[in-house]
């Protein structure tokens, strides 16, 4: 694995930067929550359900705290004295206030002792759930056992949730490991998360528990057939995070997307929001054994790949060290990588192999996020089969372990049933044909590729002193990433960050930061 | 090879042969009558001859055809019209001084992506001071106040800002096209701009991948812009509407 | 996902949807004009919705397009009758059984590429020893006597070694059909076999990529076979129709 | 270009062993001649065109010498003689021999020195027309010059001149160095040159010198159109090959398909008259400057690529001693090598990768054909896309020159221009982008390619001492090449194959041995 001879002590450095940089932004995450980590604590304890307007119990219990200016003390605080008060389970409590029954405020409040017992008793509870799908997980690939690397993952997106389940289990027989559930245009922005089964997305489809669920049984099923555990992965990102990352916890999810910058830049979501979000989502993704992928692949999509290589080098490091303060095990993290260098560059693919190479030595216990071509793809498709022939050719050649194939439809419309058949043929055929080339070669000490790694990880360690400088919000701010400037009041969601007060309660998090593996 | 323009047959190679190449996929199992269904579905389309050259199981509910097949019904080419936005394309120091001269005061052009999409780069590429491909964008012109909303612009704060800065062209970008949902987004822009009263003061133009001149006009804009769009073919649009609407306004013909 | 068999629609990714891709060349330059051609070409298949989503110059002279547009017309799939050679596909060992039993010799077969077609490994597959895909070849087979003359074989020469080994069926392979040339070399074989007034004498069967039974009906033959034949299809048709021509001659069903 | 350390004394041996199996043959050769040798010379001398009945010219004298059993002089010894009796030009000799008006075997015999004179000075001028030729060639190539390597070699074949020119003009703007114009199935098998333009050929369009002519005028005009000199390539080989060499030669062809065996293998024509005939026709090749293409590649349609990867590196080591004994050098020789082993194969690629590095370092200045998968390929054209993309990486990845390309329609159709368009825009977009990767890796030197290497090339040599023992001619009737066994005495054509006499005249011999460069 170590071809680039690179300088360690470099990689070092880098990695205490960009801890540094997220220890930085880590203050205001502490000082904070959100409307959105609220809500997914009370989905952790087991609220579901919509009202009779269709409005999450979940939005509805903490509209009305928020509105009341109570949530600093942490929705937990009033439910689980509710809970108390009134003797009733959580989810009860939800539908009384939504019902306008339990006027929740304005309850006598219990001791702070008990409180806090009450709610780190039903939190236990809670994990114990997450934890009991955890091992589920871990029993089944024990079974069945699972793709092998590079894993074949690819998406579907219908925007239909049963006819998304047809193709997931076709795509599982014909080879895929990893499915993808694409979420529908503008989930993202939604701040709530829809409910129940769905079939009228665009793009994609709803993100919701029922499909969640759907999906996975889909896989479950298939699964079994083949013999082969297949990973479920939806999008944990955008205004509702922590709540999806709740719902894939316990609908046993096995991959999320799952950035800690992705919202602030590419949906213009406030990143004070974003960091306090990805915080609780990651902590929950984290206990429940979820590979996150981040979003560094999505740079290279407005900024140029040879370019601003360097900046997706330094992304990643910054993500690892956000997921460690989650308690987070490298092998949870599938960094965002792609492979989006012009075509017509001569010697790209050179390029490629070494950024490749780079993020595979950089971050050797990970499971790089490999993502194929996508911005240069066209609608003429047998190029393109060819552009994502070379993608899984450079996969191959650098030993990827989490592969996302290419469609040669990219530039056209979301996946066909045949796109991904001919898609996962492909990458069948030049991982099977090229199985053991990357043991086969090494690279010229002083060549072209060992050379282009240097210089990108020298330029991803310059960026990280200027971004230690400068802090990490204004870094966004100076569009350092993707070429995108946000302001650190701009955005959509500021509204729902919320100082924590003394007394903030919410037992989830130092329970999770003690970790989800067996015990 | 003399071709005849009055009927544009596909070429394979020979001239005439029709040669189609298709593929499909069947939601059935493979067999020998999904094959012969495979060649009757190409049949039905008045192809001869047709071929199912491949056949493959996707799962035990699909199957996979690649078929090869002749057209014999030709295309007309002479009579083909197309439907294209403007045809003269004017250099930046065209467009800057017509509006110097005719409008005496900048042209303001506002563009978004508006509702659900959130692919900016497009748009950026045609307002951007970078532009695409070495075309420098809108923002580079010195006579142009282009102001580029970016992604997720929900048409009530389009509408807002076109009023706010007083806008003579509203640039819209629709990339995400599954399930019509750019028909939707667009219909419910004019919609809205109809209702504010404000459909016949701006200049409606919208751009996209999967966007065509004739869509554009079908859905109520004055244009549409596909593929390899740049700048200055926007901005050609823009001044030579702009000629005829100061024309009509004065009552005949300016130059 | 219940899909309605008496009409079989094209699947993209939605039951019904109907999806179809095609590619093909335009003997003209790239144009604007051209593309809507090619638009309209596909419409004129019947396809709906059909987007041109690639137009690029192939030279001056030649533009490529790819197409996707929907099919509206299905298939009844119940009506769907297939023609195929035959369908019980016997052990070796039944085959053997049978020619002795019945037929009390061996079963002379006599295998070639005829006329100009040179290419073998069809016909070896079927015939030689070592088979195909570990199925192997008509060689293996106790009771037949297999003669397997190779490439480019005179339609004369065949005819004079289906006399010399009083050949009970005669196996042909077909590989290059290009301007239909094996329509042509097939058609001589059979009409000199009915000339020499051989034709109801043997068993007369074709085979290779481009073959199907349909075709091989058509052209005088008793069977076509395509790609992904074994011997054992190839001798389980030859003497299923043994029996069938047997019991003929003996007025009746054998058994 | 040194990857394999290969035991370059076991290189040395190998080719000993294969010159003695080479010179085993020439003494047959040497012993006789053949119709088509002797039709070639009076094609040489410039006897064109075809009699009342359409036969040709040159075929009428050769069949009227040959009845009268005199062809072991040599034609020209006839010919010329009447050339000298009569005071008729070559063409007017024939001409009158097949009008009947000369009875070319009862004229007056001139003194043996005096025909021996005038058919050097005729088969001198007729030389200095393709010395001529061949400095045209050189001196576009230095004016325009020609493609990178890899070249990109592709064919055209739809049967009709014409239509033949329009697709080679187009291709050659899309890209493409090199274009073959792919001869009708069954000509190889007519033991006579058709005449005149053709539009009538079935997968191939008919090799006559009015074709050659018409398919050099326009590559020549594309070529000065693109500032490219484009490589024109035809068939030499089956039972007209020193026929088609002369045609070539006059017609400035560049690349012919030229194998020392190809035709007894795969067309049944008798190995006597082959090996006869490919002297004669490699002479003239090699005097015209022409690149031959061998036909090893063929051996891997009915062979297995993995089984039998040494039959073809030993074949290669024989057609070269061959081309060496007609005065051939290395850069003329476009050794025959195909990328043709079953796509389901683990780590096919690294076998092709190991077998691609063999022949160009066994063989550094040649320019081997390089040729893609065609037995594998499928009616699914899109996995056909892939199996060639690899086969533009190996090529690439092996530094080969003559790089004939794949075709997605490979086992569907000859090709249309849509398949020739892609596969040209791949080759290239493949080349472009990987550049330099050839440089940039090395082998590991306990590796799997370079073991695949050693022990191809130890195979080889064992292979070649068993036909040493033998001679070539059993070797082919055991089969050790392709699979197929040929008798002697069997196949096409024997009974064109005299013997010569003493005095057999044939002045070309000679002179062509001298070589045909630049003086
Ligand atoms: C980059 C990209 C993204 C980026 C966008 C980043 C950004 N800030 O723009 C990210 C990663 C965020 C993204 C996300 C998604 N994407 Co996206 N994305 C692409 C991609 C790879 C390239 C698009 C692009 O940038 N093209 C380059 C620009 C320059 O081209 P262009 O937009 O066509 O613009 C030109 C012309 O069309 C014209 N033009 C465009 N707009 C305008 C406007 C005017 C006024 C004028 C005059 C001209 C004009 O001029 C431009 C220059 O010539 C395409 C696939 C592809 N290769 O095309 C998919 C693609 C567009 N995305 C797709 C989808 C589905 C999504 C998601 C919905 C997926 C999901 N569910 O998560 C999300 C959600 C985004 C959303 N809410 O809209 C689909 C759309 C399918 C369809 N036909 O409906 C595509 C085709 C991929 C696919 N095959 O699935 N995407
Ligand atoms: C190998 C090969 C050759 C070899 C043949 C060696 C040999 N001894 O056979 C060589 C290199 C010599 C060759 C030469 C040519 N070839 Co070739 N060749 C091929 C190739 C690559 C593979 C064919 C093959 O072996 N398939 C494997 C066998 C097992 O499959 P099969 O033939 O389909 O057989 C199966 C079934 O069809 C069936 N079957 C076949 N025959 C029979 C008979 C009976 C009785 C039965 C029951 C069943 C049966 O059973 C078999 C097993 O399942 C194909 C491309 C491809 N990938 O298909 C081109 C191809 C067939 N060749 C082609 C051409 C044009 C030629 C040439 C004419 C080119 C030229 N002008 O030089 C020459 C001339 C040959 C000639 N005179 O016929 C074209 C034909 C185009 C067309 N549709 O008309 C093809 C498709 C390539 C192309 N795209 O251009 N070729
Ligand atoms: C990290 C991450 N999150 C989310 C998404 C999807 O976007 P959305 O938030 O609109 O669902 C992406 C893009 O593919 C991504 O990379
Ligand atoms: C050396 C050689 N000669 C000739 C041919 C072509 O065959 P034919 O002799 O039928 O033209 C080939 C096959 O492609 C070949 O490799």
């Amino acid at each position: 694995m170590n071809k680039l001879n690179l300088d360690q002590e470099k990689i070092v450095y880098g990695r205490q930067l960009a801890g540094n940089i997220a220890r930085g932004v880590q203050q205001h995450i502490d000082a904070h929550t959100t409307v959105s980590v609220e809500r997914a604590a009370l989905r952790l304890l087991g609220v579901d359900g919509v009202d009779s307007a269709g409005v999450p119990l979940a939005n509805v219990v903490i509209d009305v705290l928020n509105q009341a200016g109570l949530l600093g003390r942490g929705a937990l605080y009033w439910v689980v004295n509710a809970v108390l008060q009134l003797s009733l389970t959580p989810q009860q409590v939800a539908q009384g206030v939504a019902d306008g029954a339990i006027a929740i405020a304005r309850l006598p409040v219990a001791p702070e002792q008990e409180i806090a017992d009450m709610a780190g008793n039903l939190a236990e509870a809670a994990l114990s759930r997450i934890r009991y799908r955890r091992r589920e997980r871990e029993q089944l690939i024990a079974e069945l056992g699972k793709g092998s690397e590079p894993m074949i993952y690819v998406i579907v997106a219908t925007g239909n949730v049963y006819e998304d389940a047809v193709q997931a289990q076709a795509a599982a027989r014909q080879g895929a490991d990893i499915i993808a559930v694409i979420r529908t245009t503008g989930q993202s922005l939604l701040d709530y998360v829809p409910y129940g089964p769905t079939t009228t997305g665009f793009g994609g489809t709803y993100a919701t528990q029922a499909n969640f669920r759907i999906l996975r049984e889909a896989l479950d099923e298939v699964g079994q057939e083949i013999g082969r555990y297949i990973y479920l992965t939806n999008y944990c990102s955008g205004l509702c995070m922590p709540e999806i990352a709740a719902m894939g916890a316990v609908e046993r999810l096995d991959v999320m997307l799952n950035d800690s910058m992705y919202g602030v830049i590419f949906r213009d979501i406030n990143m004070k929001r974003t960091f306090v979000d990805q915080y609780f989502s990651r902590l929950i993704n984290g206990y429940a054994g979820i590979i996150i992928n981040t979003g560094e692949d999505n740079y290279l999509t407005t900024a140029d790949a040879v370019e601003s290589a360097h900046t997706v080098l330094a992304s990643e490091l910054i993500n690892e060290q956000f997921a460690f303060l989650c308690g987070m095990k490298p092998d949870q993290l599938g960094l965002g990588h792609a492979f989006e260098i012009d075509p017509q560059v001569p010697n790209g693919f050179l390029y490629e192999l070494a950024q490749a190479q780079l993020v595979r030595e950089v971050f050797p216990d990970c499971p790089i996020k490999y993502m194929p071509p996508t911005k240069y793809m066209t609608g003429n498709i047998f190029r393109g089969h060819v552009q994502d022939t070379l993608f899984n050719v450079c996969s191959v050649m650098s030993g990827q372990s989490i592969h996302l194939l290419g469609m040669l439809t990219e530039a056209i419309h979301t996946p066909l049933i045949q796109d991904r058949f001919l898609s996962i043929q492909a990458a069948k055929y030049v991982f099977n044909n090229m199985r053991d080339l990357a043991g086969e070669i090494s690279f010229r000490p002083d060549g072209f590729i060992r050379g282009r790694a240097v210089q990108v990880l020298d330029e991803a360690v310059a960026l990280l002193e200027r971004i230690d400088e400068v802090g990490l919000m204004q870094a966004l701010a100076n569009g350092w990433f993707a070429e995108i400037k946000r302001a650190p009041d701009g955005g959509k969601g500021l509204g729902g960050v919320i100082r924590r007060e003394a007394g903030y309660l919410n037992p989830f998090i130092p329970l999770m930061l003690q970790g989800g593996e067996s015990r | 090879m003399n071709v005849d323009l009055t009927k544009i047959l596909p070429y394979g190679d020979t001239l005439g042969d029709g040669i189609v190449q298709l593929s499909f996929t069947l939601p059935v199992a493979l067999s020998g009558a999904a094959k012969e269904a495979a060649r009757q579905l190409a049949a039905g389309m008045g192809l001869e001859e047709a071929a199912v050259v491949h056949a493959e199981a996707i799962s035990d509910r699909f199957s996979f055809y690649v078929v090869y097949a002749k057209c014999r019904q030709g295309v007309d080419l002479t009579r083909v019209v197309v439907s294209e936005a403007n045809t003269t394309v004017l250099a930046k120091a065209e467009v800057d001084e017509f509006i110097r001269q005719r409008l005496g005061r900048k042209l303001n052009v506002l563009g978004a992506c508006i509702e659900s999409d959130a692919h900016t780069v497009g748009i950026d590429a045609i307002m951007n001071m970078k532009g695409f491909n070495g075309h420098k964008g809108l923002e580079s012109y010195h006579e142009i106040n282009a102001i580029n909303m970016g992604a997720q612009v929900a048409c009530e704060e389009l509408i807002r800002k076109a009023y706010e800065h007083q806008a003579d062209a509203i640039l819209i970008s629709q990339v995400v096209t599954q399930k019509n949902i750019h028909v939707t987004n667009l219909t419910k822009l004019a919609d809205m701009l109809e209702a504010e009263g404000l459909r016949d003061k701006v200049l409606l133009v919208v751009g996209g991948p999967r966007i065509s001149h004739e869509l554009a006009k079908e859905l109520g804009y004055d244009a549409g812009f596909g593929p390899n769009t740049y700048a200055e073919h926007v901005a050609s649009f823009l001044v030579q509407e702009l000629k005829e609407k100061l024309a009509e306004q004065n009552g005949g013909p300016l130059n």
